[in-house]
């Protein structure tokens, strides 16, 4: 079965502080919301105030989710980090415990951070791994590494093809440009540092949007029915 | 603290260095206050927010420690632990404002177990812990004589919470739970000290780091033998108060001036401890130095 | 017998062994499997496990990696010859109880709030406890048995530990060394060839030196740090 | 300090087992408080900390004296049960033998530090003399204050009389440390009825004692420098976080079910079992604990004496709670009538989850609020259980 246009996606993202984890599920959400679907988050509650692993969990359907709770067993996984793979940085060690099969993971790195063991787990789940450097693709696009998660989100969205970019745009539009929306206190201090790095907000979205489009046009060239276990994908 | 000769290889480096490199069983000239960073220090890494203030100013008590291998230090909730526990000494956590309460037993059962052994106990805990949720703990423990040292790190709010008034925040302070502004002024903390009997009383805002860890060592030392002792430190939270963090010391000056201005009270029997152990070491450095100068000549 | 008790992992929110029914061994007795047998049983196949599996490792405990003890040396040197005649096994301790921040070093250190990472990091099948204080004994086995899939020994001075696969109790130096050789002949029947040689020190990092430490290293409260005698501070950053 | 001065007594230290069944014993007629406070002073106890409230005080008051007396290294009044609660597990930090007493009100006063001793590993013994919780104020005998020890962790005793009282406080010393239970252990009693009653107590000699508290032998280290690790955080607060696995909390929590479970032995061992039953083939039994089961008794004494079939099951140990114990014995019985003195029937709710035909349970007779338990109330159960015309007016 197929990872696109399913009802119902358990997603769960990990990253380490300052990637933008949790705004991609806050605006996953929103997205959702303007395609007229549901979806659900949860950030990671930890205690410590700083240097720890981040993970948030969205669950994206077109019907009301009732669930609650960290999402255990995820059919999709967002890798942020190439360091939650290969220094155990989740809260879930390995980063795939609790992956569903035919399921989907999204590493944003192009170097080979899996060893045979990861792969072979991988395999037995009929899983499909996309690696690209979101990174990257932020700093040549939207000039900055800040824009990594929009990345990420663009490349989930298109892959899931669960909603349009139009859809996504309002949502970003809502997030940077305002409308009721309450960021915790770090969150708020990381906008003012992005809006540093470009004078105008007009202009954060629509470098904001380039990088999504970019992860579109990018995941419509993917063939997920294909045989092989990873897919990278080049820019 | 020495490993068994076989392990000591197959133990981590952290360890090994305490062992070799650590405070444990040396002089404040050795390894305090005035040589931090050169030694492996009982507290080094800490969750705590960067530029936190009250970080600081517990590393200077581990670093002042007369007596680390046989001290036990006990907190309660709030940002204080996340460091105090982290540290090479045992830490004891309780429940909410409990702190002074089970200092209390456990000193009264290590006087009891170890007749002859000097074991330190330090209760740390914040504003809240200590002056609001643990009040009654804590003044009685004062009240009864309870011969431990009471360390309050003051940053004037509920932190660790997210920045809720505390009987400690200034008045007027807006605060969350305070959205006017607290409407009453600090809990005189000092002055309730003295009422409840502690022999050795001290306000301070610890910005100069010798002086902190004399005053550190003088309540320990009191609290040996006469009885509670009690320091009231300002560890600001850079956070709640958006201090910058280049500017936490500049506020620590300023508050000194202020509302934490140095106050120092003891009872003559405390000044007598302080007299008799503070001549005793400036006799033994002398004594080292005469031994040091008969070693060059 | 049936096993009650057995290899992970067995789950997110596993049942604990004692409510699964699981009882200590009487004193002369151990347990394998969650089973009572004779401590020879449980001996063997233990050592069994620690020849065949891959990555074997002892975990020594604070009872043991601290000298505090009279009987400490003797139970720690024949912890270090039992190493020594399994092949390839690691020693990797854990020295304390306090949760590690940030990260525990899992190459350096096993943690008993978090030892499946340890396990799971250096791909450990066959893992051994001895002189870790009961109750993180049992929190360790017990995390262990539910998210890896490797087999646990207890050698435990007291009472033993329902969550092991193997379990021997009143644990002295003599049982230790008694190990030993069963694990050398089961080594001999399986025809294994292995020369005596102790685990490989501990990998963490090297240490720092302290003594070249200046209080420029001291970051954010370089201000606060007394210039040592005789010391130029050139540059603060 | 004039209390240091007190003189340490000569005394032969003796295991448990020899103290409870072999040693010679004479009898006193005391009352339930002398009879804890007696056990307490054959304990080794190190340190004892008290607080006031009627009807615990009376308790307290002895234990001091037997401090004063020298039985007992350390006491003091602290300021309040939460107070004297904390400082019981700061001490116990330290490796000692530790008592404390307490009644209704105080007990939830205290509750937030005395539930968290099982999870921090403090072998206390807690002696609750049971007394209403307050609103309206009383201070009658009321045992529902139990129902809030029974899901904390604790190993929870209840005596019958002043003679249970005696053994099951002596045997809760032994309980408590043993390296795989190590959890507070509670000895519950009725106030008044029995702490300020009389009864026939059969004590050991007062120049014998249980041998003394030793902290090595435990499943966590005590923290005073003295044993390893030289650097610890024995009972760290755990968050999930990326050095907490997320099942810290929940094992841990296990672990002290499991060592509630395993306290079941020494309960068989020491106090011979959790439950007592006279006539195992009885049709009805009447099941009770503390004082109700004095009345039970009386009431399966008259009822063998009117031929009627009708068995008593005691329940000794509340927590860990004899289910299979009593599934077995229970089996063939018609009836099971659960006397009691609180008025939301705890142990009747116990008895109807270990069973699997709960129908047979009748929840009651009940009395609360001081009230005292009638026999002939238990009496008319079992007729109306036995479809036996009564007159009883009641």
């Amino acid at each position: 079965m197929g990872i696109a246009n399913r009802k119902r996606y358990n997603m769960r993202i990990s990253g380490l502080g300052g990637q933008g984890v949790v705004t991609t599920a806050h605006i996953l959400g929103s997205t959702m919301d303007n395609a007229g679907k549901y979806a659900s988050l949860v950030p990671f509650f930890g205690s410590e105030k700083r240097m720890a692993p981040v993970e948030a969990y969205v669950r994206a359907s077109t019907e009301p989710i009732y669930e609650v709770g960290e999402v255990v067993y995820p059919d999709i996984i967002m890798i942020y980090h190439s360091q939650v793979v290969t220094h155990g940085k989740s809260y879930t060690m390995p980063f795939y415990t609790g992956l569903k099969k035919d399921s989907l993971v999204i590493i944003n790195s192009d170097i080979d951070v899996l060893d045979e063991k990861d792969i072979e787990v991988l395999k037995s789940l009929n899983a499909k791994v996309i690696q690209f450097d979101a990174t990257d693709l932020a700093k040549q696009i939207a000039g900055t590494e800040l824009a990594t998660n929009m990345a990420m989100m663009g490349m989930v969205l298109g892959l899931t093809k669960l909603v349009t970019e139009q859809n996504i745009e309002e949502a970003v539009k809502e997030r940077f440009l305002g409308k009721s929306f309450v960021t915790s206190g770090g969150t708020a201090a990381l906008d003012s540092a992005i809006e540093k790095k470009f004078k105008k907000k007009e202009q954060l979205l629509a470098k904001n949007m380039e990088v999504i489009n970019k992860t579109f046009e990018m995941a419509d060239s993917v063939d997920l029915d294909g045989e092989d276990l990873i897919l990278r994908l080049t820019f | 603290m020495t490993p068994a000769d076989v392990f000591k290889k197959y133990l981590p480096k952290d360890y090994v260095e305490l062992v070799d490199y650590g405070p444990f069983g040396k002089r404040q000239d050795e390894a305090g206050v005035g040589n931090m960073g050169q030694y492996k220090e009982l507290l080094e890494e800490h969750p705590m927010c960067s530029g936190c203030w009250m970080a600081y100013f517990i590393r200077v008590v581990f670093a002042a420690l007369p007596n680390p291998e046989e001290t036990v230090t006990l907190g309660t909730a709030g940002c204080g632990r996340l460091a105090i526990s982290q540290a090479a000494v045992p830490f004891i956590y309780g429940n909410y404002g409990d702190q002074n309460a089970m200092a209390s037993g456990l000193t009264r059962a290590f006087r009891l177990r170890f007749p002859d052994k000097t074991k330190d106990v330090i209760t740390m805990a914040g504003d809240g812990g200590t002056m609001d949720i643990g009040f009654s703990m804590t003044m009685h423990a004062w009240i009864r004589g309870e011969k431990f040292t009471t360390i309050m790190l003051d940053n004037e709010v509920y932190g660790n919470t997210g920045g809720q008034e505390s009987g400690m925040s200034p008045k007027g302070a807006i605060l969350k739970m305070a959205p006017k502004g607290k409407n009453f002024g600090k809990m005189p903390a000092t002055e309730l000290a003295k009422a409840a009997g502690c022999v050795y009383v001290v306000r301070l805002s610890p910005t100069n780091i010798k002086n902190a860890a004399k005053i550190i060592r003088r309540a320990i030392f009191i609290a040996r033998e006469v009885g509670p002792t009690f320091i009231h430190a300002y560890t600001s939270c850079n956070i709640e108060y958006s201090i910058p963090t280049n500017d936490v010391f500049k506020d620590a000056k300023e508050k000194e001036k202020g509302r934490f201005s140095f106050d120092e009270y003891m009872t003559d029997e405390a000044r007598e401890v302080i007299e008799r152990v503070e001549a005793q070491e400036k006799e033994e450095k002398k004594k080292r130095k005469a031994a040091k100068a008969e070693g060059v000549s | 017998m049936s096993k009650k008790i057995t290899v992970g992992p067995a789950g997110y929110m596993p049942q604990s062994a004692p409510s699964m029914g699981v009882e200590l061994a009487p004193e002369g007795k151990a347990l394998l499997y969650g089973n009572i047998v004779e401590e020879e049983e449980a001996m063997r196949d233990a050592a069994r496990a620690l020849l065949t599996n891959e990555n074997p490792t002892i975990f020594p405990g604070p009872q043991v990696l601290w000298d505090w003890k009279d009987d400490v040396k003797e139970k720690a040197a024949a912890i270090v010859e039992l190493a020594s005649e399994i092949p390839n096994c690691k020693i990797i301790p854990m020295p304390d109880y306090r949760p590690k921040y940030p990260k525990i070093d899992v190459k350096a250190e096993i943690n008993p709030n978090h030892p499946n990472l340890t396990i799971l990091d250096n791909n450990i099948k066959a893992a051994v406890f001895v002189g870790v204080h009961c109750h993180y004994a049992n929190l360790s086995l017990r995390m262990i048995r539910a998210g890896t899939d490797c087999y646990t020994v207890a050698l435990c001075a007291y009472m033993g530990h329902e969550e092991a696969m193997a379990s021997i109790r009143d644990l002295h130096a003599e049982d230790l060394r008694k190990f030993k050789e069963i694990v050398i002949e089961e080594r001999n029947k399986m025809g294994i060839e292995w020369t005596t040689t102790p685990p490989p020190a501990n990998p963490s990092l090297p240490k720092e030196d302290y003594t070249a430490l200046s209080p420029a290293d001291y970051g954010e409260y370089r201000s606060l740090i007394m210039s040592q005698k005789g010391e130029h501070v050139a540059e603060v950053e | 300090m004039s209390q240091n001065e007190t003189p340490k007594l000569e005394k032969k230290l003796v295991d448990i087992n020899y103290l409870l069944k072999e040693a010679p014993r004479e009898q006193h007629f005391i009352t339930g408080a002398q009879a804890m406070a007696e056990a307490v002073k054959r304990a080794s106890v190190d340190m004892a900390i008290a607080y006031p409230i009627t009807p615990q005080s009376e308790v307290m008051h002895l234990v001091g004296d037997i401090y004063a007396q020298g039985h007992i290294k350390e006491y003091y009044r602290a300021e309040e049960e939460l107070g004297t609660m904390s400082a019981i597990a700061g001490a116990a930090r330290a490796g000692v033998r530790l008592f404390t007493a307490t009644s209704g009100p105080g007990l939830l006063r205290g509750l937030e530090a005395i539930v968290s001793w099982p999870g921090h590993r403090v072998p206390a013994v807690l002696g609750v003399l049971t007394r209403v919780v307050n609103a309206p104020l009383s201070i009658q005998p009321d045992n529902v204050e139990m129902a809030y020890l029974l899901h904390s962790g604790i190993v929870v005793l209840h005596a019958e009389n002043q003679q249970d009282t005696f053994d099951m406080t002596l045997a809760a010393f032994a309980i408590a440390d043993r390296v795989d239970v190590y959890i507070p252990v509670a000895v519950a009693t009725e106030g008044f009825f029995v702490t300020h009653a009389k009864g026939y107590v059969d004590m050991t000699p007062e120049d014998m004692a249980l041998t003394e508290f030793d902290p090595i032998a435990a499943p966590v280290p005590a923290m005073d420098n003295e044993t390893p690790p030289a650097r610890i955080q024995r009972d760290a607060p755990v968050q999930k976080s990326n050095f907490m696995s997320y099942l810290i909390h929940s094992v841990w929590q296990q672990e002290i079910w499991d060592s509630n479970k395993r306290a079941m032995k020494y309960i068989y061992e020491y106090l011979g079992g959790p439950i007592e039953v006279i006539n195992p083939d009885a049709e009805v039994f009447v099941c009770a604990s503390g004082c109700a089961a004095a009345q039970a008794r009386e009431a399966q004494r008259y009822s063998t004496e009117e031929g009627l079939n009708v068995g008593l099951i005691k329940v000794k140990a509340i927590k860990p709670f004899p289910e299979e114990e009593l599934r077995d014995i229970v089996k063939n019985a018609k009836t099971i009538i659960v006397p009691e003195h609180n008025a939301i029937g705890w142990l009747a709710k116990e008895v109807k989850a270990a069973i699997p035909n709960s129908g047979i349970v009748v929840d009651g007779p009940k009395v609360y609020g001081g009230m005292t338990l009638p026999v002939e109330l238990i009496m008319k159960e079992v007729y109306d259980a036995l479809g036996i015309e009564n007159d009883l007016k009641l």
